[in-house]
């Protein structure tokens, strides 16, 4: 008790702050407008990211002892987290309408942060643990905001797959903590491999750490998740939140664990397959939507390969997503054609980065990356190149087609600017950083070679967007294999089925004979009652008992 | 000698008594041999009390007193015999009557 | 000595009183000679707690030549016990056999006959003489045997004929034991039966006079007569009937095969013992599941309940009684002759109140009674939980030594006769108490007075009471208990 | 004074219950003076005790009936965990449950059981021995089916006659098994384990099934189960009680003593009966979810969610290690916080806007803000998440049953993480995301409903936050293990 | 000789009660009984009984026989069901038969006896009839219970009785035709019987004879006058009669308690004081006998028979 903290307070203050404005709707009168505070629920984290993560703390009291410290990479994680959420949370605040709902929103939305923040501060697996699921349901929330009926199934698919995500989680940190005989992350990583069960307990951490981070086969929910979603929403799910799912594989999978290799090949089936699957979609978001699951499954190569540049990469990839999926709503906000044009170009600029057109941030991330890989990787890397610019091309060509839903000139401009704000940071900061994530000189990104790999995927994107235009690929619901399951609702009604009916029938059977038995022991006494039967036994049973007696021994 | 043949007679009426007490359904006769049965056993208790070279008083004050605690019960069964003819109609208990 | 004087003759000079005296001065003299019998009986415990059996050679004669009476233990905790339930049965018949409510017949003749009967059972629980057994029992039959009478319908008079048959033939039975045990020993004395020399006739006194008093206990096979008889006598006459009534001669039972002869005790002879008592548990207990009339459900019950006393045999008797799980299964025994007869009363009297409030003791028109008696209904609860042997109550405590017994001994099979008496138990008793305790009123109810209905209440309480407070009841029991062996469960 | 203090305790309880009994209808305030008054003194004297036994002091009190028949109070830090959730339970529901009653008819009777139950509750906690366990285990029964059957109507008195028809049995298998055993070892006192040697392993083994058959039923072991849910046609704090602390616990806690006071971890471990129990619970486990998963009532679906949760307390004492025993213990605590809660909620729902379907909760989430939060809290603590209390039992059973060498005890949380998710989410997702129907009523207007609920929601949730620290239910579930069941 | 006419005897007993046993019809059956309790009475006479013996002709033969008679006629009266015809029982013959052997074999194997010295405690009680000694001091508990016995028997009987007739006469009427043989045996026998009664009575100490032998006689010569119309039968009201019933009970039961107040133990008669004591007890309990008996064999009260 004496010591109920050890170290700094300030990452419990990074977390414990969005939680503060979380309670702002709870207060009845500030319910309904909460949404506009959200913009400063992320500023502290940023700060923090900026003066470089510092501190550690442990909390011995809290849940089974919480150790908070920065991760590996926390930096750009944090930054890049409070970045698209402060962004995404400015894009709420103005587009939200004022409501209980909006309430509800943004009290979720905090939780939500504070939850994907703490992902990457957790310094033993139950903070972590918490953080995770934290971050996993309370986006449910932001999935299902809409209240229609495809965002209610949308939530319903997000739920699913979240619990069980967690519940994989769980069985992986478990076996872990056990074989480790303590919570914190580095032991239970360092136990996994070899402890009994490891492998199940590594499948299972896989397993829940996938479904977040969007790995292909089980990123279902994102392409159905993201359409439904507001577009704040869809941009921090994207952007930010998936992170989560891809630090915990940093952080729990141990080097050389045989698991490395299925992350490749599933971030390459997914790098690439999605990306191709994209073109089957019509609605930009869903489009878009297969755009992460194909980054997502770049980064998981290189979480793979061990990489050192899966924070850097990440960032790039998060700021833009968000800008891009804010691009989304500002478009829908444009009231005429020169708005749209300016976010249709901001947003093929960013498509470009992403897709590693130098000189843009993007293009830097994958050199990034790409260093230390092996060469077929290299190729693949930059091949993903053609992919990402054929579903963002693809992308921006559903995007140019969507309807408007004009909003005030002065709120469109925030917008603008808040999307514009995270296009340029993905761009810019790259550079900025470049020094600190890679041990290449600055210039290295603009040799000609590396100039070149980053520029003939995208001119061959672009050549292969045409085509797509020219020839309209299928279109198909999104969520792919989700059709390959059964139809089944969550709500499962009581069972009245023919068995509940046969058991019901054989009880009132067994009921019957029970009774019937009972009445019939009713006349039981008739036969005793008789005086000549019953004295003859008593004189009787008087000279047996006497015999009983009398018997010898 | 006479002894043995009082108390194989006592035994013999018990016997008696107990054949008509399960044999005949007729509640008064029912009640005599009761009383039958009753004497007999008196019978040969007064037998056995006589064995010794003087007669023992003691199982002639226990015959009388059970002959009178036997006229009291007597007296209480032929109230109920009489009372339950009175109500019902029968001399017999109901489950032994005839088959109507 | 004074005590077991007054307890023995109070009652008789009572039950005198009442019949001399003229009709209105009947019911005050009845109470005042119950409470003053009743606080005797109480004063003979204790003398009996602090100083041993308290013996009387009556007429200064000893045995062989005289009678001696001694309240051992047993003794007193039955004739506290009995105390308790007449005294009880006396407050409820102040109001059930008033003259205005049962008729100045049965209102005369309740008074003396149970004050009789009272008397009769306090001679038998004291009496050390065979033959003067036999002239308890014969008083108490009579008085028992009247008390069914009484209430003059035609189903009393056959119920009560067909006790009389089975009474009188145990009766029989039981003489022609005391005859030839006479004849053969020439003495009639507990005391001294058990210090004779063994003859050949002896078994087959032993043989007769259980048989005999097997009829009068009412077990099975030969319970045919007691619930006819109990059903049909009034409520306050049940209560007596069926809670002290087969105890008198169960104890005479106890008195034979663990003082008079307990060297006769022959395993076959104590299995059969305990076999019919645990048919009786069992055929009892079905048959009051059947029943639709309350007094019916009860007086089935009493059949089982009475069954457990007979497990007493294989488990303390013969050559058990030296074991060490004998005292446990003997004062078990004893236990629930206790608590099965302050439980048994009060239900009966529940049964009283129930007839007076709806004029049927019938279960459809009981309905929803317990909200306008709620007292009556919680007093049936408490008997109940008693019957099924669930703790706190006197019936666990019975339970729970003789089940230690049986298994001591090894002779499991006896206690799940005891475990599943004890849900039988409960799933006959259930039905009364779902009649009771349903929301919805058949029938209008008449007033009780409250007083009434506290009656079996105290009783029910008094059943419940005996276990929690076991320790001292279960002390009184040992003073001059048999063959006191070791205490080891 | 040390041994008064136990009985003082139960008199706390006892006291109120023989007094209420005898008061008439309408002494409403005189009523619930008595019965707060009770429940407040009890908290007191166990504050009291808590602060004395964690400063070393023991409290014992004896009573012998009949020779092997003691009557033994005792306080262990068992007992004292247990005791500790009860009063607190007992005093929230008696709030909730007066206001919940309000001026109904038949509340004397009603409040006296509910006294009575808890009296017997408490006696159960604090018992030393065996039989007086036994003693308090039926006064439990007797004293919980006139509180089921309140209602007197058909439904009730139909789940009361079911109640007892599993009751009885059951009682008579734990008797059975008591005497049993004690018929060879002498009575059994909780603080001596007993000599089993005199048994041979064969009997052992069958005392033990009885033992777990006859606290099983209490527990809602599958397939003694069926009372559990034929038992919610009682009123609302009813089946709070009786399933956040009273009957369930009970059983649950009977299961802790037979494991670890009766035969001992290592001769159940040595006798194999351990793991038999573990599987019989964690087929309950997911036999109550799976059942849960088809109601369409809200209290029946927490009724066989209670079936399910109970047995992760049997399934930690059954594992018999020390991390699974702790999950266990823990969780009885944990669970009736998050029971109770929902509970309450369900009540408030039924009471506040008529709504008893699971289908009718649609949009309540915004009418009725408060209940719905607690309601969601405690449903979410069930699933296991983290930071709520669900989540620390489940751990430590899943580290426990890694501990015991039980790997598939893992399969048996997750099957049942799911399963939980999916009965109470469709719950949440109605709550809080489906439109109201256009006739929905509610409000909150009932501050004595609510409160209780939110106490025992912000409870679950604090002693999940705070379960490291040494005074949360952990940090004691922790110290009983290391004290008494420790190598 | 003496063997023979035992044996002669026994039979003839053996054939009266195989009579009352199998005899057609009830009234038979009563008549045999009869028969056999004076041949009983005999019987007991050849044991040297002579108490019993009177006893058995009284109360056993006499009085026994005139309630199955008195029964037998209200029962004929009432015009009810005949009772089942029944065959031969096999069954119960082999029950009644085997018990029979029973008791044969038991008298076989009894040890020698033994009995009390009563020679040395009698002249304590200052009774020179031991029976009476052993009826009155040694087992006085046994006789005061017995005497309590007949009281609750008449309470039984009594509660038998309509509750419409409560409040009627004992008994049935019965119209004994003026100057009919019933009507001068009533005049003339109660002298006869008082005296005898009271003698015996008297007698009993020393010699045959005693309470319930006097007893009986008085209450027969009750009987024959209330039948001859001599005596109005009483009414259960009143207070004579009721006196009258608990008289002997009542001061028997007294004096057990007058000497436990005197510091003497429960029943206890001082030797000096034996002789005068035992008879005022004798003398009341005769009085309650003779009326118990009387008021028992008339029956409860009852306005008339019943029509059915």
């Amino acid at each position: 008790m004496s010591a109920f903290y050890q170290g700094s307070l300030v990452p419990l203050a990074v977390l414990v702050w969005p939680l503060l404005v979380g309670l702002v709707p709870v207060v009845p009168r500030w319910r309904a407008r909460a949404v506009r505070v959200l913009p400063l629920a992320p500023l502290p984290a940023l700060g923090f990211a900026m003066a470089g993560a510092p501190g550690e703390l442990f909390l011995p009291d809290l849940m089974l002892g919480v150790h908070l410290a920065a991760v590996p990479g926390a930096t750009l994680f944090l930054a890049m987290t409070a970045l698209v959420w402060t962004v995404a949370g400015w894009h709420a605040a103005l587009t939200l309408r004022a409501g209980p709902q909006a309430g509800i929103f943004a009290g979720f939305w905090c939780l939500t942060l504070a939850g994907n923040l703490g992902v990457f501060l957790a310094g033993d697996v139950v903070t972590f643990y918490l953080a995770f699921a934290a971050v996993s349901l309370a986006a449910w929330f932001l999935v299902v905001h809409d209240r229609t009926a495809k965002a209610l199934a949308a939530g319903r698919l997000y739920i699913t797959l979240a619990v069980l995500g967690e519940a994989a989680l769980l069985v992986g940190l478990m076996i872990g903590a056990a074989a480790a005989d303590d919570l914190r992350i580095s032991s239970v990583r360092e136990a996994l491999s070899d402890a009994p069960m490891g492998q199940l307990g590594l499948a299972a951490l896989v397993v829940g750490f996938g479904i977040k981070a969007g790995m292909v086969p089980l990123h279902l929910w994102l392409p159905v998740a993201h359409p439904a979603a507001p577009v704040p929403g869809s941009a921090v799910l994207s952007g930010a939140i998936v992170k989560a799912g891809l630090i915990g594989m940093v952080l729990f999978l141990p080097q050389l664990s045989g698991w490395q290799d299925v992350l490749i090949v599933l971030g390459l089936v997914g790098g690439f397959g999605a990306a191709l699957w994209g073109l089957t979609q019509r609605n930009p978001k869903a489009v878009l939507a297969y755009s992460p699951v194909s980054q997502m499954g770049l980064l998981l190569v290189l979480v793979g390969t061990g990489s050192g540049g899966v924070a850097y990469y990440a960032l790039h990839h998060g700021l833009a997503k968000g800008a891009l999926f804010l691009g989304v709503g500002v478009l829908i906000a444009a009231a005429t054609r020169q708005q749209r044009r300016a976010v249709l170009v901001v947003a093929g600029i960013v498509a470009l980065s992403v897709a590693g057109l130098p000189p843009a941030g993007g293009a830097l991330a994958k050199l990034a990356a790409k260093d230390g890989l092996p060469a077929v990787l290299v190729l693949a890397l930059t091949l993903s190149g053609v992919t990402t610019t054929l579903v963002l091309g693809w992308f921006l060509v559903r995007l140019a087609q969507l309807e408007a839903r004009p909003e005030p000139r002065h709120l469109w401009r925030g917008l603008f600017a808040g999307c514009m704000v995270l296009a340029a940071l993905a761009l810019v900061l790259p550079w900025v950083l470049w020094e600190q994530a890679s041990a290449l000189p600055l210039h290295y990104p603009l040799r000609s070679v590396n100039l070149l790999a980053g520029f003939w995927p995208v001119l061959l994107g672009i050549g292969c967007v045409a085509l797509v235009c020219w020839r309209n690929p299928p279109a198909l619901q999104p969520g792919d294999m989700l059709a390959l399951l059964p139809e089944r609702g969550m709500v499962v009604g009581p069972k009245q089925g023919a068995e509940g009916r046969l058991r019901r029938g054989a009880t009132a059977r067994y009921r019957r004979m029970a009774l019937r038995a009972l009445l019939r022991s009713r006349r039981a006494d008739i036969p005793l009652q008789p005086w000549p039967r019953a004295g003859l036994v008593l004189f009787a049973g008087a000279l047996a008992l006497a015999a009983l007696i009398g018997r010898p021994g | 000698m006479s002894l043995t043949v009082f108390a194989m007679t006592g035994a013999s009426l018990v016997g008696l008594g107990i054949y008509g007490l399960l044999a005949l359904p007729q509640l008064l006769r029912r009640i005599i041999s009761f009383n039958l049965i009753g004497s007999g056993l008196f019978l040969f208790l007064g037998a056995a009390g006589a064995r010794g070279e003087a007669v023992d008083a003691v199982p002639q004050a226990l015959i009388i007193t059970g002959i009178v605690v036997a006229l009291a019960a007597s007296a209480l069964a032929v109230g109920l015999v009489v009372a339950l003819a009175r109500r019902s109609g029968l001399v017999v208990l109901p489950d032994e009557a005839n088959p109507r | 000595m004074t005590a077991l004087v007054i307890v023995l003759a109070l009652p008789l000079a009572g039950a005198l009183a009442v019949i001399a005296l003229p009709v209105r001065a009947a019911v005050p003299v009845a109470l005042s000679a119950t409470a003053l019998t009743a606080l005797s009986a109480l004063v003979l415990a204790a003398s009996v707690w602090q100083g041993g059996p308290v013996t009387l050679m009556v007429g200064g004669w000893q045995p062989p030549l005289g009678i001696a009476l001694q309240a051992d233990g047993l003794a007193a905790a039955l004739i506290v016990m009995s105390a308790l339930v007449v005294g009880a049965v006396a407050m409820a018949a102040w109001f059930e056999m008033a003259a205005a409510r049962a008729g100045p017949r049965a209102a005369f003749g309740f008074w003396p006959l149970m004050l009789l009967l009272w008397g009769a059972l306090n001679a038998v629980y004291v009496s050390r003489d065979l033959f003067n057994l036999y002239v308890g029992l014969e008083l108490l039959s009579l008085a028992a045997v009247a008390l069914v009478a009484i209430s003059g319908t035609a189903q009393a008079l056959v119920a009560a004929l067909r006790y009389m048959i089975f009474a009188l033939a145990g009766s029989l039975l039981y003489l022609a034991g005391v005859v030839l045990v006479y004849a053969g020993h020439g003495t009639l004395d507990i005391g001294l039966l058990s210090a004779r020399s063994p003859a050949p006739g002896d078994a087959l006194a032993l043989g007769l006079m259980t048989a005999g008093l097997l009829a009068k206990t009412a077990l099975f096979p030969f319970h045919v007569w007691l619930p006819p008889a109990h059903a049909s006598a009034p409520a306050p006459a049940s209560a007596l009937l069926s809670a002290l009534v087969p105890k008198a001669s169960f104890l005479i039972l106890i008195r034979l095969w663990f003082e008079a002869m307990p060297e006769l005790a022959s395993t076959a002879a104590l299995l059969m013992l305990a076999g019919l008592g645990a048919i009786a548990v069992i055929w009892g207990g079905v048959l009051a599941l059947v029943q639709s009339r309350l007094k019916l459900i009860v007086a089935y019950s009493t059949v089982a309940q009475l069954g457990y006393m007979f497990l007493v045999f294989p488990l303390a008797g013969g050559d058990g009684s030296a074991q060490p799980w004998a005292a446990g299964a003997w004062t078990g025994a004893m236990f629930q002759a206790l608590s099965h007869g302050l439980a048994k009363a009060a239900m009966f009297l529940v049964a009283g109140i129930c007839i007076a409030a709806v004029g049927s003791d019938r279960l459809g028109d009981l309905r929803g009674l317990a909200r306008a008696l709620p007292m009556t209904g919680f007093a049936f609860a408490l008997a109940a939980i008693t019957l099924m042997g669930l703790p706190p109550s006197g019936g666990f405590t019975a339970k729970y030594l003789l089940m230690t017994s049986a298994f001591a001994a090894g002779q499991w099979p006896w206690a799940l006769v005891l475990a599943g008496g004890g849900l039988l138990a409960a799933a006959y008793l259930y039905r009364p108490l779902a009649a009771l305790f349903t929301r919805d009123a058949r029938l209008p109810v008449h007033p009780v007075a409250r007083a009434w209905q506290g009656v079996p209440l105290a009783l029910a309480a008094l059943a419940v009471l005996l276990g929690l407070l076991s320790a001292a009841p279960f002390d009184l029991l040992q003073i001059g208990r048999p063959e006191p062996a070791v205490e080891g469960l | 004074m040390n041994a008064a203090l136990p009985v003082l305790i139960l008199l706390s309880s006892l006291v109120p219950a023989g007094v209420t009994f005898f008061l008439a209808q309408d002494s409403h305030t005189l009523r619930n003076t008595l019965n707060l008054g009770g429940a407040v003194v009890k908290l007191g004297l166990i504050i009291w005790m808590l602060f004395a036994v964690a400063g070393g002091a023991s409290y014992e009190a004896s009573l012998p009936l009949a020779p092997g028949l003691v009557m033994l109070l005792r306080v262990d830090a068992l007992a004292l965990l247990f005791i500790s959730l009860s009063a607190t339970l007992w005093f929230l529901t008696t709030i909730y449950a007066i206001a919940y009653f309000g001026t109904k008819a038949e509340l004397s009777r009603f409040f006296g059981f509910f006294s009575l139950c808890v009296a017997a509750t408490t006696g159960l906690a604090l018992s030393g021995s065996l039989i007086s366990f036994f003693i308090f285990f039926e006064l439990l029964t007797l004293s919980t089916w006139p509180l089921v059957a309140h209602k007197q109507d058909k439904p009730s008195l139909s789940a009361a006659r079911v109640y007892l028809a599993y009751a009885l049995p059951g009682s008579a298998a734990l008797l059975w098994a008591i005497i049993w055993l004690e018929s060879a070892t002498g009575p059994v006192l909780f603080t001596e384990p007993p000599d089993l040697s005199a048994l041979d392993p064969g009997a052992l083994r069958g005392i033990f099934a009885l033992f777990i058959i006859g606290v099983g039923v209490k527990a809602a072991l599958v397939p003694l189960h069926g009372w559990l849910p034929a038992d919610m046609a009682a009123p609302a704090p009813v089946s709070a009680l009786l399933h956040a602390v009273a009957v369930v616990k009970a059983g649950a806690f009977g299961v802790v003593r037979v494991i670890y006071d009766v035969f001992g971890a290592s001769n159940v471990a040595a006798l194999g009966v351990g793991e038999p129990l573990a599987i019989l619970a964690s087929v309950t486990i997911v036999w109550g979810s799976v059942r849960a998963l088809q109601q369409d009532e809200i209290k029946k679906r927490l009724a066989f969610s209670t079936v399910s949760q109970v047995s992760y307390i049997v399934l930690g004492a059954a594992l018999a290690s020390p991390l699974a025993m702790i999950g266990g213990l823990v969780h009885l605590i944990h669970q009736g916080l998050m029971k109770i809660t929902m509970f309450f909620c369900a009540g408030i729902y039924d009471e506040r806007a008529g709504v008893r379907k699971i289908t009718e909760l649609n949009g309540m989430g915004a009418r009725m803000p408060w209940t719905s939060v607690c309601f969601s809290l405690g449903a979410m603590g069930m699933i296991g998440l983290p930071p709520l209390a669900g989540f620390v039992s489940k751990f430590y059973l899943g580290l426990g049953g890694l501990e015991a060498g039980a790997p598939w005890v893992l399969g048996v949380l997750v099957a049942s993480t799911l399963l939980n998710a999916a009965y109470f989410l469709p719950l949440l997702y109605r709550l809080w995301f489906l439109p109201a129907a256009e006739d929905a009523r509610g409000d909150e207007r009932a501050p004595a409903l609510v409160v209780p609920a939110v106490v025992t929601a912000t409870a679950a949730l604090g002693v999940g936050l705070l379960a490291a620290s040494p005074i949360s239910p952990l940090g004691w579930a922790t110290l009983i293990v290391a004290r008494e069941y420790g190598p | 000789m003496s063997l023979a006419l035992d044996l002669a005897l026994c039979g003839l007993i053996l054939c009266v009660a195989l009579g009352a046993v199998v005899g057609r019809g009830v009234f038979r059956s009563v008549i045999f009984f009869i028969t056999y309790g004076l041949l009983l009475a005999i019987g007991w006479a050849r044991l040297g009984a002579k108490d019993v013996a009177l006893a058995e002709a009284a109360i056993g033969a006499g009085l026994t026989g005139v309630l199955l008679l008195t029964a037998h006629g209200r029962l004929r009266r009432m015009s009810v069901e005949r009772a089942p015809r029944v065959g031969p029982n096999p069954m119960a013959a082999t029950t009644g038969i085997a018990v029979a052997l029973a008791l044969g074999w038991a008298w076989f194997a009894l040890p020698a006896p033994t009995a009390p010295d009563l020679a040395a405690a009698l002249p304590l009680t200052g009774m020179g009839n031991p029976v009476t000694g052993v009826l009155l001091h040694f087992r006085a508990w046994d006789t005061l219970l017995e005497s309590i016995v007949l009281l609750a028997a008449l309470l039984g009987v009594w509660m038998l009785a309509r509750d419409v007739d409560w409040h009627a006469p004992l008994g049935l009427r019965y119209h004994a035709r003026p100057g009919g043989v019933l009507a001068s045996f009533g005049r003339l026998l109660p002298p006869i019987g008082l005296s005898f009664g009271s003698y015996l009575v008297w007698a009993g100490a020393d010699g045959t004879g005693g309470a319930f032998q006097g007893g009986t006689v008085l209450a027969a010569v009750v009987l024959v006058a209330m039948m001859a119309g001599v005596l109005p039968p009483p009414r259960v009201a009143q207070g004579g009669l009721r006196a009258a019933l608990v008289v002997g009970p009542g001061v028997f039961l007294l004096s057990g308690l007058l000497a436990v107040a005197l510091g003497m133990g429960f029943l206890t008669l001082p030797p000096a004081v034996a002789k005068p004591a035992t008879l005022i007890i004798e003398v009341a309990l005769t009085v309650s006998i003779a009326v118990t008996l009387a008021v028992l064999v008339i029956g409860p009260p009852d306005d008339k028979e019943p029509v059915r």
